[in-house]
């Protein structure tokens, strides 16, 4: 019994303790990021222009594509 | 005619106990459950199917090489079996295994090599499980999955809300409580460890409870899987009662600010930040957060987009598949049907309310100070449950206020107590596991 | 001048024997019948290219550590080896290997780490092989995509044609007879169990084939493997000249009553029904027959379709790759060549084709005898191999009738014929396999 | 050669048993299920309307969609 | 109260090494790269998490259940461990660590079970470490993958362009050499086996290098395949200023004809010429090139489009989360923070920048004494990092020729340097690993 | 230091003299195939007819429509 106590305690104290730090910590990264590296502008949601001079694996976009392209006249 | 008698005797007929008979109606009424009612289907087919599996009389599916031996083994063999584990054979089968469980690696590998020997094998569920679960990788390959899926902006909008992902862990730790104190009353009878892995279903994350049962308590893993993942299909008919009995009309109407943009730069900062805070603070929830990370990292990164959509759709989904029939293969007669199962079916029910509860009576405290407004009805969302716990805040909040939009808000709180209930898992490993 | 004589005596060339140049010819002929004449690629292109890779001269990729160990060692690596396994090291390498092969488990493993501390490792294809085939898991997972991709409306909507599928496995229970015969006529030497593998090519079933000849008969698997799926490819050929001689033009005419609408519900019921008569009468067919219902049960279901997607599709994929190379490496040359292959060969197209003719007997006895017309042309579609079979009914039938479309009618018998040829192995699992 | 004799007849005799209560079964089943659980109305072929108060995973649902459109724009 | 000490000792802050910190300082930055930079993020993604991973203090996550037992055993434990090994205990950790490692497989038996009795698992990194590269099967994957996403068009169209992909493996030798150079002058502390890990380097191919040090040099595994994979990414800054050294202006404005037409039987039966090839000459580099092949086959040959589509998609993905990660495992302070490290890493750029060279003087050369005009910058492409190097010889040629378009004609030498560096891994492995 | 010296030249060798052996074996085949086995006619560059008489698989082909029709489906 005194070993259950001892358990919702320490983990209990654990849990709440460890998601404090993180409401610190996100709040702190949160405000890092939005001060010295805000979004230069609005990026389209899930594919963002590659950094300049960024490398780009065309092989796979070919690949790719072509795997669509397939897949696509399979289909119809 | 011996042939004859070979088939008879082979057959599932000449074999079958009422035991296997309940848990293969068992594993039916999973199957309805899912596919009639849509409790958790990903799951609870696999799951039902098999468990159906695992209760075929003779088929052994479930078993080990060593157990299917032990089960069908002639005196002379037993003997031999009983001779190398330094027990006597008079003493039963049943002290055989617990022999055997007891003995060391070495001796596990001598009888394993006398059982195949004899010409036993593993059965086909029992190699699945050794593989998904017992390696520990199906878990973590799904909440690998899961982080792919899982967007951390409301949470980022609002960190405030990771406290409800706390709080809701509570039912965690009082279902620990209720276990060991059921235990010391002599009702029923689970260690330590057996109590932690079952606080776990009050954390409303499948594959954390099946992480943690797989480490604490593989006995009693069939029970807690299935448990765990039923309460979340119930959770919009556990959780709105309470809800409702612990908030007032009024609070239940609070229209909360809408949620600030937060950029692609700090999703993908988040997972980093939390990875370091679980590295510094504690390593044991480092594998299950350790993958939830990496997941939500592919995602948001933008860069390996084959990748996560690959951990999003084929790779979760396999796993998922030998993740179902490896816990249903747990679901075997011998095993699962035991007052013990009753126990867990109960104080998982409870560890669900008092999760909800807290979330719940934590999230009236933060609004009462805190300077934003803040709905009670997202606190609950907090036990995790992903997405359905959210949508239930949302549904109850519309009915007091049909404007009141709170899909948003509560998925904060209900990404943070996925975190908040790894958490708990990596402490109960630390504390009780080592 | 060493390190030339390194790379010469490890080249090719160097160590080349005849039968390997045989074998890679036979590979490159399966690749030719497979990609030029569409004989089941799907397989044989894996199976042809591993048949290859395993006759390399030198590589070792189709052996294990052991047999790589023995093929290599020096006389003192030798000497060391005949000592733990109790045999004089005069009697060769040929004894040595017999002698591991018949010792227990835990020489195996002293041998297996001799070969290993001795610098040998497996080869590559038998890896493969070990997790994909001698686990058993291959051939199951493959069932379940199968399941995953079969619709048993036909089968419902005319549930008397599973008849059909029970009567075209008579072609592996006289091909099992006539194996036994040739050896007891000493022209051949199959043991039983060798005889039961052989005669499940009948069954017109990969899968099925190769996971009982991996239980049953692991040295014939190749030659077994590589029968079972060119005379399945070949059943456009070999099913015709058949079918008209067993029937009447008259007959070939008979149009059959349209299938009646099956409904969701039976579709979904049915897998579980087919579970539970297996899991009474015939626990050894549970794995195949499991997986299969499995499978078709995420299918029906409705409510688990990424599952079933991912089953039709990456798994049963990914698994096809790895099970073909796995095949691939039991064409090595001193295990395939071998006067018994020729006998497996031979038999398997006589087991095509009686039970091709025991189909469509049955099927005429039952349009005789039943009270609606039954198209005898459909019986030959029990031997499985589908939709091939169903689709030769089909062919057959509109030349004699151009407007008589069996192709529906037919998938009845066609799936009737993979669960009875599924039942068949549970049948010799347990009768020779125990 | 009797053990081949004797595998055919309790083979054979086994398969066609099994599969001859199979079709009793399919039966008593059709029937069964056509009586007491006729379909509601005609569904659907494949994506039947959840039963009233099913539960729906909308966040796997979200998923597929936006995965699907993330596809479709990747195919582009 | 010692419950607190028990989650304070087993937090990551009362554990941590400077080395760690170190270490996933280095991890953050090849995440860095990989997602800002767009540094082969495929790869560097998953090492760089796993890294971090690795690194994590007190997890344990890539240490063998073995080697986490030596860290945490108390003295009775250690004792009786080194009685095993027939050491003295008072030699310390890193001497038991050593007679472990220099034990036979019945000791290292003996040894995990002894672990495994003590409470001590496997990390999960080392788990996946295991399962992925060394059993060698995740480097093969991916070269299937990539053979099925190759296109061996250009190279059949212009067959001399092969002599540029084994010209560029100078590179490879020289940094063989250059490594032996440096320890005999006892700068560094490398083996010959290392030397040849490390030359590999220079195929700018990263599963052959990968699969190479698995097999070589497995303590090294994780600097190569960081440096391979690095400087793969960085070929576009390290190749532009050696083209434009060693060529002239009117060299680097060269117009090439146009390539002839391939057609699709050329494309279907040049794997089989490669792979009959390598079955003659060079059996060690089977299992890479023969992967390769059959995927390669798998595309071309049109008939089995699914596999060949999974092939290149979920199960090429899958394959790379999980090397990633494994490699990352590689990564752990103390094995990864050594100078020899350094050494790995300068000798890595230097194998490119001679390979690169390589390439373009013997494309000068092939120019000179050829009948049909050869642009030298398509030599810098033999070093494969395909299709990088190619564009780069492209890029290069615009510059000095806005109408010459040189990247079709580049893709030749581009694909010649894949089977060149894997022929170079079969020499390397056959020469040093027998 | 030899032995480097040793792995450099036997290991290049090998390398140049294998690919040169490839140059060849290439050659010889590109001019067999052109020769004896021509293209009969410009065929789709990835969905050949099949050969006459060849074997072609229905049940996947209808399996793989239904998925994609399904999935289709699912996108809607
Ligand atoms: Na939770
Ligand atoms: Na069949
Ligand atoms: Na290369």
């Amino acid at each position: 019994m005194a070993q259950g106590v001892e358990l919702m305690v320490f983990g209990m104290g654990t849990v709440v303790a460890f998601l404090a730090l993180l409401v610190v910590a996100t709040t702190v990264m949160s405000s890092l990021v939005g001060r010295y590296f805000p979004e230069p502008h609005k990026p389209s949601p899930s594919r963002p222009q590659p950094a300049p001079g960024a490398v780009q694996d065309d092989a796979e976009l070919v690949a790719a594509i072509s795997a669509a392209l397939h897949q696509h006249r399979r289909k119809k | 005619m011996d042939n004859l008698l070979t088939l008879w005797n082979a057959s599932g007929l000449a074999q079958i106990a009422p035991g296997q008979v309940f848990m293969i109606l068992i594993g039916l009424g999973l199957l309805f459950l899912a596919i009639r009612k849509g409790f958790e289907p990903l799951l609870l087919v696999p799951i039902g199917f098999g468990g159906i599996l695992a209760n075929i009389p003779g088929a052994g599916l479930a078993y080990s090489a060593v157990d299917n031996a032990l089960q069908a083994a002639d005196p002379a063999q037993l003997a031999e079996l009983a001779r190398v584990l330094g027990v006597s054979v008079e003493s039963g089968s049943k002290a055989l295994l617990a022999a055997y469980d007891a003995s060391g690696a070495a001796t596990h590998l001598a009888i394993q090599q006398w059982a195949q020997d004899a010409g036993y094998s593993n059965g086909m569920l029992y190699n699945f499980y050794s593989v998904a679960i017992a390696s520990g990788v199906a878990p973590l390959v799904i909440f690998m999955g899961v982080g792919a899926m899982t967007d951390f902006g409301p949470l980022l909008a609002n960190p405030r809300t990771l406290f409800l992902g706390a709080a809701a862990q509570f039912g965690i730790f009082a279902t620990v409580l209720g276990a060991v104190g059921l235990t010391s009353l002599g009702v029923m009878d689970f260690s330590i460890a057996d109590a932690a892995a079952i606080g776990i279903i009050g954390g409303a994350d499948g594959p954390t409870a099946i992480y943690v049962s797989s480490i604490l308590a593989p006995d009693l893993l069939g029970a807690i899987a299935v448990a765990a993942y039923s309460y979340m299909a119930l959770v919009p008919m556990i959780q709105p009662p309470i809800m409702r009995a612990l908030t007032t009309e009024a609070e239940r109407k609070i229209e909360m600010v809408q949620l600030r943009h937060v950029s692609r730069r700090e999703k993908i900062v988040f997972p980093l930040v939390l990875l370091i805070l679980v590295a510094l603070l504690l390593p044991d929830a480092a594998p299950l957060l350790g993958m939830f990370c990496f997941g939500n990292l592919m995602k948001e990164c933008g860069v390996v987009d084959r990748l996560s959509d690959t951990a999003q759709n084929a790779l979760i989904n396999i796993t998922t598949i030998f993740l179902g029939l490896s816990v249903g293969s747990k679901l075997v007669a011998d095993k699962f049907l035991d007052i013990n199962t009753l126990g867990i079916l109960g104080l998982g029910i409870v560890a669900f309310a008092i999760g909800t509860a807290s979330g719940v009576l934590i999230a009236k405290l933060m609004n009462r100070f805190g300077s934003t407004p803040l709905n009670p009805l997202i606190g609950s969302a907090g036990v995790s449950a992903v997405p359905m716990a959210a949508r239930v805040s949302n549904k109850v909040g519309l009915e007091a206020n049909p404007h009141n939009f709170l899909l948003m808000h509560a998925m904060g709180p209900n990404v943070a107590g996925v975190i908040g209930s790894a958490v708990a898992a990596g402490v109960m490993i630390s504390l009780v596991g080592g």
